[in-house]
Protein backbone atom coordinates (compact mmCIF):
# COMPACT_ATOMS: atom_id res chain seq x y z
CA UNK A 1 0.00 0.00 0.00
CA UNK A 2 1.03 3.51 -0.88
CA UNK A 3 -0.41 6.75 -0.02
CA UNK A 4 -0.87 9.92 -2.35
CA UNK A 5 -1.59 13.29 -1.65
CA UNK A 6 -2.65 16.31 -3.61
CA UNK A 7 -2.45 19.64 -2.84
CA UNK A 8 -3.38 23.06 -4.43
CA UNK A 9 -5.65 22.78 -7.98
CA UNK A 10 -4.30 19.30 -8.19
CA UNK A 11 -7.05 18.39 -5.26
CA UNK A 12 -9.66 20.78 -7.14
CA UNK A 13 -9.38 18.58 -10.04
CA UNK A 14 -9.36 15.22 -8.50
CA UNK A 15 -11.87 15.49 -6.04
CA UNK A 16 -10.10 13.94 -3.37
CA UNK A 17 -7.20 15.10 -0.99
CA UNK A 18 -5.26 11.43 -0.04
CA UNK A 19 -5.60 8.46 -0.87
CA UNK A 20 -4.30 4.76 -0.53
CA UNK A 21 -3.63 2.43 -3.34
CA UNK A 22 -3.37 -1.09 -2.97
CA UNK A 23 -1.39 -3.19 -4.11
CA UNK A 24 1.54 -0.78 -4.39
CA UNK A 25 3.08 0.39 -7.52
CA UNK A 26 6.70 -0.40 -7.51
CA UNK A 27 7.43 3.35 -9.10
CA UNK A 28 6.25 6.75 -9.68
CA UNK A 29 6.34 5.68 -13.36
CA UNK A 30 3.87 2.95 -12.54
CA UNK A 31 1.96 5.52 -10.25
CA UNK A 32 1.06 7.80 -13.06
CA UNK A 33 0.44 4.77 -15.30
CA UNK A 34 -2.18 3.95 -13.09
CA UNK A 35 -3.35 7.27 -11.91
CA UNK A 36 -4.18 7.90 -15.90
CA UNK A 37 -6.65 4.90 -16.00
CA UNK A 38 -8.53 6.00 -13.14
CA UNK A 39 -8.07 9.26 -13.15
CA UNK A 40 -7.55 11.04 -16.66
CA UNK A 41 -8.60 14.39 -15.35
CA UNK A 42 -5.52 14.18 -12.68
CA UNK A 43 -3.23 12.49 -15.21
CA UNK A 44 -3.70 15.48 -17.30
CA UNK A 45 -2.77 18.09 -14.52
CA UNK A 46 -0.02 16.57 -13.34
CA UNK A 47 1.57 16.71 -16.42
CA UNK A 48 0.47 20.38 -16.15
CA UNK A 49 3.99 22.89 -16.27
CA UNK A 50 5.62 23.18 -12.62
CA UNK A 51 3.96 20.16 -11.10
CA UNK A 52 6.40 18.27 -8.52
CA UNK A 53 6.35 15.18 -6.43
CA UNK A 54 7.56 14.12 -3.49
CA UNK A 55 8.18 10.85 -2.52
CA UNK A 56 8.71 10.29 1.54
CA UNK A 57 8.93 13.88 1.90
CA UNK A 58 11.75 15.09 -0.53
CA UNK A 59 11.29 15.83 -3.83
CA UNK A 60 12.19 13.93 -6.70
CA UNK A 61 12.91 14.47 -10.63
CA UNK A 62 12.19 11.79 -13.38
CA UNK A 63 11.48 8.62 -11.93
CA UNK A 64 11.59 6.63 -8.33
CA UNK A 65 11.19 3.63 -6.79
CA UNK A 66 8.55 3.17 -4.48
CA UNK A 67 8.56 0.88 -1.32
CA UNK A 68 5.73 -0.23 0.21
CA UNK A 69 4.31 2.94 2.47
CA UNK A 70 5.70 4.93 0.66
CA UNK A 71 3.96 8.58 1.06
CA UNK A 72 3.73 10.37 -2.51
CA UNK A 73 2.51 14.00 -2.90
CA UNK A 74 1.93 16.06 -6.03
CA UNK A 75 2.37 19.92 -5.95
CA UNK A 76 1.15 22.23 -8.44
CA UNK A 77 3.45 25.46 -8.75
CA UNK A 78 3.98 26.93 -5.05
CA UNK A 79 2.84 29.84 -3.97
CA UNK A 80 3.87 31.44 -1.04
CA UNK A 81 4.07 35.16 0.61
CA UNK B 1 12.44 30.92 13.39
CA UNK B 2 9.43 29.38 11.11
CA UNK B 3 6.18 29.68 12.16
CA UNK B 4 3.29 28.58 10.71
CA UNK B 5 0.07 29.80 12.33
CA UNK B 6 -3.48 29.89 11.24
CA UNK B 7 -4.08 32.43 13.63
CA UNK B 8 -3.99 36.49 12.70
CA UNK B 9 -0.15 37.69 14.43
CA UNK B 10 0.66 41.04 15.40
CA UNK B 11 3.63 42.34 12.96
CA UNK B 12 4.92 44.85 15.65
CA UNK B 13 4.74 42.48 18.68
CA UNK B 14 6.75 40.03 16.30
CA UNK B 15 9.41 42.45 15.42
CA UNK B 16 9.64 43.95 19.51
CA UNK B 17 10.62 40.05 20.29
CA UNK B 18 13.10 40.29 17.18
CA UNK B 19 14.96 42.97 17.65
CA UNK B 20 15.23 42.79 21.32
CA UNK B 21 18.50 42.79 23.15
CA UNK B 22 20.12 43.07 19.62
CA UNK B 23 23.58 45.06 20.86
CA UNK B 24 25.65 43.56 17.80
CA UNK B 25 23.22 43.45 15.37
CA UNK B 26 23.28 46.67 13.63
CA UNK B 27 20.35 46.36 11.38
CA UNK B 28 17.36 44.70 11.24
CA UNK B 29 15.20 44.35 8.04
CA UNK B 30 12.01 43.04 7.68
CA UNK B 31 9.57 41.87 5.18
CA UNK B 32 5.48 41.67 5.93
CA UNK B 33 3.38 40.68 2.98
CA UNK B 34 -0.42 41.58 3.60
CA UNK B 35 -3.56 40.73 2.13
CA UNK B 36 -4.95 42.91 -0.59
CA UNK B 37 -8.38 43.45 -1.21
CA UNK B 38 -8.09 44.66 -4.44
CA UNK B 39 -11.00 46.70 -4.63
CA UNK B 40 -13.91 44.39 -3.19
CA UNK B 41 -12.07 41.63 -6.15
CA UNK B 42 -10.44 39.37 -3.40
CA UNK B 43 -13.18 38.53 -0.23
CA UNK B 44 -10.37 36.36 1.17
CA UNK B 45 -7.06 34.60 0.72
CA UNK B 46 -6.70 30.38 1.34
CA UNK B 47 -3.45 29.68 2.16
CA UNK B 48 -2.95 25.42 1.93
CA UNK B 49 0.33 23.72 3.67
CA UNK B 50 1.81 20.54 3.83
CA UNK B 51 2.92 21.63 7.78
CA UNK B 52 5.14 18.30 7.86
CA UNK B 53 7.32 19.57 4.55
CA UNK B 54 6.14 23.13 4.74
CA UNK B 55 8.48 24.28 7.69
CA UNK B 56 11.19 22.09 7.03
CA UNK B 57 11.50 23.63 3.33
CA UNK B 58 11.36 27.35 4.42
CA UNK B 59 13.56 26.28 7.31
CA UNK B 60 16.20 25.20 4.66
CA UNK B 61 15.65 28.53 3.30
CA UNK B 62 16.37 30.42 6.16
CA UNK B 63 19.27 28.35 6.81
CA UNK B 64 20.66 29.25 3.14
CA UNK B 65 20.06 33.17 3.61
CA UNK B 66 21.66 32.92 7.07
CA UNK B 67 25.01 31.58 5.35
CA UNK B 68 24.97 33.64 2.33
CA UNK B 69 24.50 37.36 3.67
CA UNK B 70 25.83 35.64 7.11
CA UNK B 71 22.76 36.98 8.93
CA UNK B 72 22.72 36.57 13.14
CA UNK B 73 19.33 35.67 13.17
CA UNK B 74 16.22 35.04 10.92
CA UNK B 75 12.72 34.30 11.58
CA UNK B 76 10.15 33.55 9.28
CA UNK B 77 6.32 33.49 10.14
CA UNK B 78 3.69 32.02 7.65
CA UNK B 79 -0.09 32.44 7.92
CA UNK B 80 -2.22 29.70 6.60
CA UNK B 81 -5.54 28.83 6.07
CA UNK B 82 -8.41 31.76 5.36
CA UNK B 83 -6.62 35.59 5.61
CA UNK B 84 -8.84 38.63 5.23
CA UNK B 85 -8.03 41.38 3.14
CA UNK B 86 -5.44 43.83 5.57
CA UNK B 87 -4.35 41.18 7.19
CA UNK B 88 -0.64 39.56 7.35
CA UNK B 89 0.26 36.82 4.97
CA UNK B 90 3.88 36.33 5.88
CA UNK B 91 6.83 38.17 7.79
CA UNK B 92 10.55 38.06 7.16
CA UNK B 93 12.76 39.38 9.76
CA UNK B 94 16.88 39.43 9.57
CA UNK B 95 19.29 40.74 11.73
CA UNK B 96 22.85 41.48 9.94
CA UNK B 97 26.01 43.39 11.68
CA UNK B 98 25.03 45.95 8.67
CA UNK B 99 22.07 46.89 5.99
CA UNK B 100 23.38 45.70 2.69
CA UNK B 101 23.24 42.04 4.27
CA UNK B 102 19.76 42.20 5.84
CA UNK B 103 18.54 44.04 3.09
CA UNK B 104 19.15 41.38 0.63
CA UNK B 105 18.48 38.49 3.05
CA UNK B 106 15.36 39.45 3.39
CA UNK B 107 14.47 40.44 0.08
CA UNK B 108 16.16 36.97 -1.00
CA UNK B 109 13.65 34.83 1.59
CA UNK B 110 10.69 36.71 -0.03
CA UNK B 111 11.76 35.80 -3.59
CA UNK B 112 11.77 31.87 -2.58
CA UNK B 113 9.17 31.78 -0.47
CA UNK B 114 6.92 33.48 -3.54
CA UNK B 115 7.81 30.89 -5.68
CA UNK B 116 9.65 27.80 -3.54
CA UNK B 117 7.99 27.73 -0.59
CA UNK B 118 5.62 24.49 -0.47
CA UNK B 119 2.06 26.75 -0.24
CA UNK B 120 -0.65 26.67 -2.12
CA UNK B 121 -2.91 30.17 -2.65
CA UNK B 122 -6.30 30.34 -3.57
CA UNK B 123 -8.20 34.01 -4.10
CA UNK B 124 -11.48 34.26 -3.21
CA UNK B 125 -13.88 36.96 -4.62
CA UNK B 126 -17.14 37.81 -5.75
CA UNK B 127 -16.59 36.01 -9.51
CA UNK B 128 -15.93 33.00 -7.56
CA UNK B 129 -12.10 31.42 -6.66
CA UNK B 130 -9.05 30.90 -8.61
CA UNK B 131 -5.31 29.70 -7.61
CA UNK B 132 -2.39 31.97 -7.50
CA UNK B 133 0.60 30.99 -9.23
CA UNK B 134 3.72 33.22 -9.21
CA UNK B 135 3.61 35.72 -11.80
CA UNK B 136 6.72 35.87 -14.20
CA UNK B 137 8.50 38.90 -12.39
CA UNK B 138 7.93 36.57 -9.11
CA UNK B 139 10.09 33.85 -11.28
CA UNK B 140 11.89 36.74 -12.61
CA UNK B 141 13.16 38.27 -9.40
CA UNK B 142 14.18 34.41 -8.40
CA UNK B 143 16.11 34.36 -11.40
CA UNK B 144 18.44 37.32 -9.79
CA UNK B 145 20.25 34.91 -7.03
CA UNK B 146 21.37 32.73 -9.57
CA UNK B 147 20.36 29.11 -8.73
CA UNK C 1 5.57 60.83 8.48
CA UNK C 2 8.61 62.09 9.46
CA UNK C 3 9.60 61.90 13.64
CA UNK C 4 12.78 62.80 15.04
CA UNK C 5 12.96 62.19 18.78
CA UNK C 6 14.65 62.19 21.85
CA UNK C 7 13.18 59.40 23.42
CA UNK C 8 13.88 55.50 22.97
CA UNK C 9 11.09 54.15 20.42
CA UNK C 10 9.38 50.80 20.02
CA UNK C 11 10.02 49.55 16.99
CA UNK C 12 6.96 47.36 16.68
CA UNK C 13 4.19 49.89 18.04
CA UNK C 14 5.88 51.72 14.92
CA UNK C 15 5.12 49.12 12.77
CA UNK C 16 1.99 48.01 13.92
CA UNK C 17 0.73 51.57 13.88
CA UNK C 18 2.28 51.95 10.10
CA UNK C 19 0.62 48.72 8.64
CA UNK C 20 -2.79 48.62 10.19
CA UNK C 21 -5.80 49.20 8.28
CA UNK C 22 -4.14 48.71 4.96
CA UNK C 23 -5.77 46.78 2.35
CA UNK C 24 -4.55 47.69 -0.93
CA UNK C 25 -1.21 47.49 0.33
CA UNK C 26 0.70 43.77 -0.22
CA UNK C 27 3.98 44.87 0.74
CA UNK C 28 5.37 46.80 3.81
CA UNK C 29 9.05 46.90 4.58
CA UNK C 30 10.92 47.87 7.33
CA UNK C 31 14.64 48.16 7.90
CA UNK C 32 15.53 49.57 11.88
CA UNK C 33 18.82 50.48 12.62
CA UNK C 34 20.49 49.65 16.07
CA UNK C 35 23.35 51.04 17.74
CA UNK C 36 25.90 48.60 18.64
CA UNK C 37 27.95 47.95 21.40
CA UNK C 38 31.12 46.77 19.21
CA UNK C 39 31.81 44.28 21.72
CA UNK C 40 32.34 47.06 24.51
CA UNK C 41 34.00 49.10 22.35
CA UNK C 42 31.28 51.82 21.40
CA UNK C 43 29.44 52.88 24.99
CA UNK C 44 26.91 55.08 23.03
CA UNK C 45 26.05 57.20 20.30
CA UNK C 46 25.28 61.16 20.11
CA UNK C 47 23.05 62.07 16.99
CA UNK C 48 23.06 65.96 16.78
CA UNK C 49 20.16 66.96 14.54
CA UNK C 50 19.66 70.34 13.50
CA UNK C 51 15.67 69.88 13.89
CA UNK C 52 14.30 72.81 11.74
CA UNK C 53 16.73 71.70 8.62
CA UNK C 54 16.87 68.20 9.71
CA UNK C 55 13.24 67.36 9.49
CA UNK C 56 12.43 68.95 6.37
CA UNK C 57 15.43 67.50 4.18
CA UNK C 58 14.46 63.94 5.14
CA UNK C 59 11.17 64.69 4.30
CA UNK C 60 12.04 65.76 0.92
CA UNK C 61 14.28 62.35 1.01
CA UNK C 62 11.12 60.59 1.77
CA UNK C 63 8.39 62.23 -1.07
CA UNK C 64 11.25 61.44 -3.54
CA UNK C 65 11.15 58.10 -2.48
CA UNK C 66 7.44 58.15 -2.85
CA UNK C 67 6.84 59.48 -6.16
CA UNK C 68 10.12 57.12 -7.53
CA UNK C 69 8.97 54.05 -6.04
CA UNK C 70 5.09 54.87 -6.18
CA UNK C 71 4.93 54.31 -2.40
CA UNK C 72 1.52 54.06 -0.66
CA UNK C 73 2.94 55.87 2.66
CA UNK C 74 6.31 56.27 4.03
CA UNK C 75 7.77 57.19 7.64
CA UNK C 76 10.49 57.64 9.10
CA UNK C 77 11.95 57.77 12.89
CA UNK C 78 14.61 58.92 13.46
CA UNK C 79 16.68 59.72 16.88
CA UNK C 80 18.29 62.52 17.81
CA UNK C 81 20.48 62.98 21.09
CA UNK C 82 22.39 59.82 23.10
CA UNK C 83 21.57 56.05 22.54
CA UNK C 84 22.59 53.17 24.34
CA UNK C 85 23.76 50.08 22.55
CA UNK C 86 20.48 47.95 21.59
CA UNK C 87 18.54 50.54 20.95
CA UNK C 88 16.94 51.93 17.85
CA UNK C 89 18.45 54.66 15.73
CA UNK C 90 16.25 55.01 12.83
CA UNK C 91 13.34 53.41 11.24
CA UNK C 92 12.21 53.38 7.85
CA UNK C 93 8.85 52.10 6.83
CA UNK C 94 7.90 51.71 3.03
CA UNK C 95 3.88 50.47 1.69
CA UNK C 96 3.63 49.69 -1.85
CA UNK C 97 1.16 47.39 -3.92
CA UNK C 98 3.91 45.01 -4.47
CA UNK C 99 7.32 43.86 -2.97
CA UNK C 100 10.42 45.36 -5.01
CA UNK C 101 8.78 48.56 -4.57
CA UNK C 102 8.64 48.60 -0.89
CA UNK C 103 12.53 47.06 -0.95
CA UNK C 104 13.97 49.14 -3.08
CA UNK C 105 11.96 52.46 -1.54
CA UNK C 106 13.10 51.74 1.82
CA UNK C 107 17.05 50.39 0.52
CA UNK C 108 17.27 54.06 -0.98
CA UNK C 109 15.96 55.49 1.75
CA UNK C 110 18.44 54.21 4.30
CA UNK C 111 21.43 54.73 2.11
CA UNK C 112 20.06 58.54 1.79
CA UNK C 113 19.81 59.05 5.69
CA UNK C 114 22.91 57.19 5.70
CA UNK C 115 25.60 60.15 3.71
CA UNK C 116 22.60 62.79 3.05
CA UNK C 117 20.58 63.73 6.09
CA UNK C 118 21.79 66.85 7.85
CA UNK C 119 22.70 64.65 10.96
CA UNK C 120 26.45 64.08 13.16
CA UNK C 121 26.77 61.01 14.54
CA UNK C 122 29.61 61.01 17.55
CA UNK C 123 30.47 57.70 18.98
CA UNK C 124 31.99 57.23 22.65
CA UNK C 125 34.40 54.73 23.77
CA UNK C 126 36.60 53.56 27.01
CA UNK C 127 38.89 55.10 24.66
CA UNK C 128 37.73 58.49 23.95
CA UNK C 129 35.02 60.34 21.48
CA UNK C 130 34.87 60.39 17.36
CA UNK C 131 33.00 61.30 15.22
CA UNK C 132 31.46 58.64 12.26
CA UNK C 133 31.37 59.71 9.12
CA UNK C 134 29.56 58.15 5.89
CA UNK C 135 32.12 54.73 5.20
CA UNK C 136 33.46 54.41 0.85
CA UNK C 137 30.71 51.59 0.82
CA UNK C 138 27.78 54.02 2.42
CA UNK C 139 28.80 56.39 -0.64
CA UNK C 140 29.39 53.54 -3.20
CA UNK C 141 25.73 52.22 -1.81
CA UNK C 142 24.23 55.50 -2.74
CA UNK C 143 25.85 56.00 -6.37
CA UNK C 144 23.64 52.72 -7.16
CA UNK C 145 20.53 55.11 -7.03
CA UNK C 146 22.28 57.09 -9.68
CA UNK C 147 22.06 60.77 -8.45
CA UNK D 1 24.59 91.35 11.94
CA UNK D 2 24.40 87.55 10.73
CA UNK D 3 24.20 83.94 12.35
CA UNK D 4 26.64 81.21 12.34
CA UNK D 5 26.16 78.00 13.33
CA UNK D 6 28.29 74.65 13.57
CA UNK D 7 27.44 71.33 13.57
CA UNK D 8 29.37 68.34 14.23
CA UNK D 9 33.59 68.30 14.28
CA UNK D 10 33.09 71.72 12.70
CA UNK D 11 31.94 72.81 16.20
CA UNK D 12 34.59 70.93 18.41
CA UNK D 13 37.33 72.30 16.31
CA UNK D 14 36.29 76.17 16.93
CA UNK D 15 34.55 75.33 20.33
CA UNK D 16 31.49 76.88 19.80
CA UNK D 17 28.33 75.60 18.26
CA UNK D 18 26.70 79.73 17.33
CA UNK D 19 27.62 82.71 16.91
CA UNK D 20 26.86 86.62 16.08
CA UNK D 21 28.77 88.56 13.03
CA UNK D 22 28.66 91.79 12.96
CA UNK D 23 28.62 94.11 10.78
CA UNK D 24 27.40 91.50 8.47
CA UNK D 25 29.85 90.63 6.11
CA UNK D 26 28.61 90.71 2.32
CA UNK D 27 29.31 87.30 1.15
CA UNK D 28 29.86 83.38 2.11
CA UNK D 29 33.85 84.55 0.95
CA UNK D 30 33.73 87.44 2.93
CA UNK D 31 32.17 85.95 6.00
CA UNK D 32 35.39 82.92 5.62
CA UNK D 33 37.87 85.69 5.53
CA UNK D 34 36.76 87.01 8.08
CA UNK D 35 36.82 83.04 9.92
CA UNK D 36 40.16 82.76 8.65
CA UNK D 37 41.57 85.63 10.59
CA UNK D 38 39.41 84.74 13.63
CA UNK D 39 39.32 81.28 13.98
CA UNK D 40 42.30 79.65 11.73
CA UNK D 41 41.72 75.59 12.94
CA UNK D 42 37.77 76.23 12.03
CA UNK D 43 38.88 77.78 9.06
CA UNK D 44 40.90 75.07 7.86
CA UNK D 45 38.28 72.24 8.96
CA UNK D 46 35.78 74.43 6.72
CA UNK D 47 38.47 73.48 3.56
CA UNK D 48 38.20 70.00 4.50
CA UNK D 49 36.40 67.26 2.27
CA UNK D 50 32.52 67.46 2.20
CA UNK D 51 31.78 70.58 4.19
CA UNK D 52 28.78 71.81 3.04
CA UNK D 53 26.80 75.36 3.96
CA UNK D 54 23.47 76.36 4.00
CA UNK D 55 22.05 80.42 3.75
CA UNK D 56 19.43 80.43 5.43
CA UNK D 57 18.53 76.74 5.50
CA UNK D 58 19.19 76.19 1.76
CA UNK D 59 22.41 74.10 0.90
CA UNK D 60 24.55 76.45 -1.55
CA UNK D 61 27.55 75.80 -3.80
CA UNK D 62 30.29 78.49 -4.38
CA UNK D 63 29.84 82.10 -3.15
CA UNK D 64 26.33 83.31 -1.51
CA UNK D 65 24.93 87.34 -1.14
CA UNK D 66 24.26 87.18 2.63
CA UNK D 67 21.77 89.52 3.46
CA UNK D 68 21.26 91.57 7.30
CA UNK D 69 20.09 88.52 9.21
CA UNK D 70 21.01 85.55 7.68
CA UNK D 71 21.46 82.51 9.30
CA UNK D 72 24.67 80.41 7.72
CA UNK D 73 25.11 77.06 8.82
CA UNK D 74 28.49 74.86 7.81
CA UNK D 75 28.24 70.78 8.05
CA UNK D 76 30.97 68.75 8.04
CA UNK D 77 30.04 65.10 6.54
CA UNK D 78 26.55 64.16 7.50
CA UNK D 79 25.96 60.75 8.73
CA UNK D 80 22.42 59.76 9.72
CA UNK D 81 20.71 55.77 10.06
Amino acid sequence: MIRVLLFGRLRDVAGWRETAIEPAPASLAALKGLIAERWPDLSEALAGPGVQAAVNRGLVRGDAVLAAGAEVAFMPPMSGG
Amino acid sequence: MITLTDQAFDPGAALTAFSAGRSESGAVASFLGLARGEAGQSTALELEAWPEFTAPEIEKMAQSARQRFALHDVAVIHRVGEIAPGEAIVMVMTAAAHRREAFEACDYLMDYLKSRAPLWKKEHGPAGARWVEPTARDLADLERWGS
